[in-house]
């Protein structure tokens, strides 16, 4: 995946294989149990992560990326606020969300041991060859004889079924040369598209992309809009289809938006002192 | 691991004959000289003959020793772990006694510190080198080493271990990134496979391999450890609410 | 059959040690849990590291008893008989001493009655069954042989038919499923066959034989019909028919 520093701010990412994998290694860096403190703690590097990760997205890994920033600012936000006790239907939904994220980050975590069990499993069985040699001539004679009618047409029909691809060949991305894109402007164009749509997929709102880094850019600019209270997230299932809900009213709405590392403009240079 | 340690204990007190006279097995030897001949004289008579037909009837039964060898020939020819009833099936004996000799020859490997290592693995019998000859054996095995699972691959495999049959969705639900990737190069290596579809959905479902038991060194996977002392009880109503 | 004769010269008036203990290797076995104990802390170093990285250098000189273990396992996973001045070379042995230690395996195997025999064939040393239990390991090959190759096994010939020479690991990942087990097969039964190895892994390279040429009715593989008039369309059905 992704490594290193990019400009704006330092993050020594190791490999992470999803969005748990990356909130138990924050989580585990701090020294931490699995605990809404951990979670909290951890929000603002998961975000941060998710900006360095720049290319190397695609849709379906970005909307569970997304889901997950979106609930870790939910709870950051409500422990902000003085402890109130549980009253109104957001509270609760609230403490659904916390406590289905703290349910599939264990059951993750529990399958993430099983793998490293695995692991070692497979480690040991690397250093065992099993006996696999040919027949001795003598028994290969023996077989019964081979019955083949098959017809060079048909082989050859064999040989094409065999190299179709059974499924739809992905779209590498890799050899676009990198555009510098604005997560301000992205913000835009979805703060006037939601306005105007009011409900909208992920998928939808990522349409029109030309490129990975342009959703990376969306991808920001949602979490941007959420932070400002602008919208709303709704996931039936997880990697399921993302909505986007815009709950910012009818008025002109200003954003403030920060520039991220790597920006075209030069506002890039205060891209990391943000919070 | 385990089962290779309650194989020494079912041992345990058992005495293995090590240089005991076998004066039958020599005779049977002397007996029948035409066997070593390669024939291919007329290979195809043996080739269009009715397969049993090909076979001359053993003589008699077979005492411990001859079952022992017989066993350690066949396990010389096959080309993926055996089941014990095969092995009872073509020897014609009962398959307590089998099971038996093969357990019994394991250990008698192990004692004796043998390069050879008989295991049982994926529901049958196959033999291995040892582990502790790993680096020598490793400059004659010529064919290009598979490249090690990665991290990604360990636990969409983990999951499919745990939860088969399961469908890529449920794989990717649990690890939170898609993982058709994945799961395709686990079919291609032969440690997964497709095994029907859900009824609702129509979605493939997957299940481990024998190969999979095989590398991993596992008879079946009841034998990986239970997942449960890892979760929290109520872990897996909550995920699927 | 000459060589066996010889063999057999050679080993005249020598004594095998058929029960003598070997402390020796059970300390190293004790010396090494770690091969078998399931560690897997760290995964991700473990599944990271090179393959050879993770191959410690043997320790030492081996004594006489790893030293016959480790002809013992690779002898298991040779496919063609290996010279001994090789074996004393990958061992860092003298040849003589190695010499010796094949002699003795031999000769034990012999005395032990095992159905293992190690046999010098076409100058070098292999397993073999031994002659006294071909039957039984013949009825084991023939049990459940069919004479018609499955639908698997027929795309996987296809595929190395058009894609010659090619590895077991390419014609898994065209076929997407896992082909060593109809490679094997393919072998088996003379249609395709091994041809040295691809330089940067290792593997196995195959190509079709002239038995295939001759089922197929064909003088060279050059006679195959031309993928391109196949449109993916009707590949299917073509193929199903």
């Amino acid at each position: 995946m992704t490594d290193g520093a990019t400009e704006g701010f330092t993050v020594r990412l190791t490999n992470f294989t999803g969005p748990f994998d990356l909130l138990l290694q924050l989580i585990s860096k701090h020294k931490l149990d699995v605990t809404e403190v951990a979670l909290s703690t951890v929000t603002d590097e998961f975000i941060a992560y998710i900006r360095a990760m720049g290319e190397g997205w695609d849709l379906d890994e970005a909307s569970e990326f997304l889901v997950i920033a979106a609930t870790l600012l939910d709870l950051k936000a409500a422990r902000l606020l003085p402890a109130a006790t549980v009253e109104d239907e957001e509270d609760l939904a609230l403490l659904e969300a916390r406590d289905l994220l703290f349910a599939r980050l264990l059951q993750y975590k529990a399958f993430k041991e099983a793998a490293a069990h695995i692991s070692g499993l497979e480690a040991a069985g690397a250093r065992r060859w099993p006996r696999l040699v040919s027949l001795e001539p003598h028994y290969a004679a023996a077989l019964p004889e081979l019955v083949l009618t098959i017809s060079p047409q048909r082989l050859a029909a064999l040989a094409v079924k065999a190299m179709t691809p059974k499924v739809a060949p992905t779209v590498s991305v890799d050899h676009i040369h990198q555009v510098r894109v604005s997560v301000r402007e992205h913000a835009g164009i979805l703060r006037d598209r939601l306005r105007a749509l009011q409900v909208a997929t992920f998928r939808t709102l990522c349409a029109d992309c030309q490129n990975t880094l342009e959703v990376v850019a969306r991808f920001l600019a949602l979490l941007e809009l959420y932070r400002e209270g602008l919208i709303s997230f709704v996931q039936a299932e997880a990697l399921g289809e993302l909505t986007v809900r815009w709950s910012g009213g009818d008025g002109a709405v200003e954003l403030r938006v920060d520039e991220y590392a790597g920006t075209p403009a030069e506002t890039a240079a205060d891209a990391d002192g943000q919070e | 691991m385990d089962e290779h340690r309650s194989l020494a204990d079912e041992l345990a007190g058992w005495a293995p004959p090590p240089g005991r006279p076998r004066p039958e097995t020599d005779q049977v030897a002397q007996a029948q000289p035409a066997v070593e001949v390669v024939p291919a004289v007329e290979p195809e008579s043996a080739a269009v003959a009715e397969p049993s037909a090909a076979v001359a009837e053993p003589v008699g039964p077979l005492d411990d020793a001859e079952l022992t060898a017989a066993l350690e020939s066949i396990l010389l020819v096959v080309d993926e772990p055996v089941a014990d009833d095969k092995l009872a099936e073509v020897l014609d004996e009962p398959l307590e006694r089998v099971v038996f000799a093969l357990v019994e020859l394991s250990a008698r490997y192990t004692a004796a510190g043998s390069g050879i290592d008989l295991r049982r693995a994926a529901g049958g019998w196959r033999l291995y080198t040892r582990p502790e000859y790993a680096d020598y054996v490793q400059r004659f095995v010529l064919d290009g080493q598979q490249s090690r699972l990665t991290q990604a691959a360990l636990e969409a495999l983990a999951v499919v271990a745990y939860k088969q049959p399961v469908t890529r969705s449920r794989i990717s639900a649990i690890r939170g990134v898609n993982c058709d990737g994945v799961t395709r190069t686990l079919v291609t290596r032969g440690l997964i496979e497709e095994c029907g579809s859900e009824p609702d959905s129509g979605a493939y479902l997957y299940r481990t391999t024998p190969l999979f038991l095989e590398k991993l060194g596992l008879d079946s996977v009841d034998q990986l450890p239970q997942l449960a002392p890892f979760l929290p009880d109520n872990v897996e109503e909550i995920a699927d609410a």
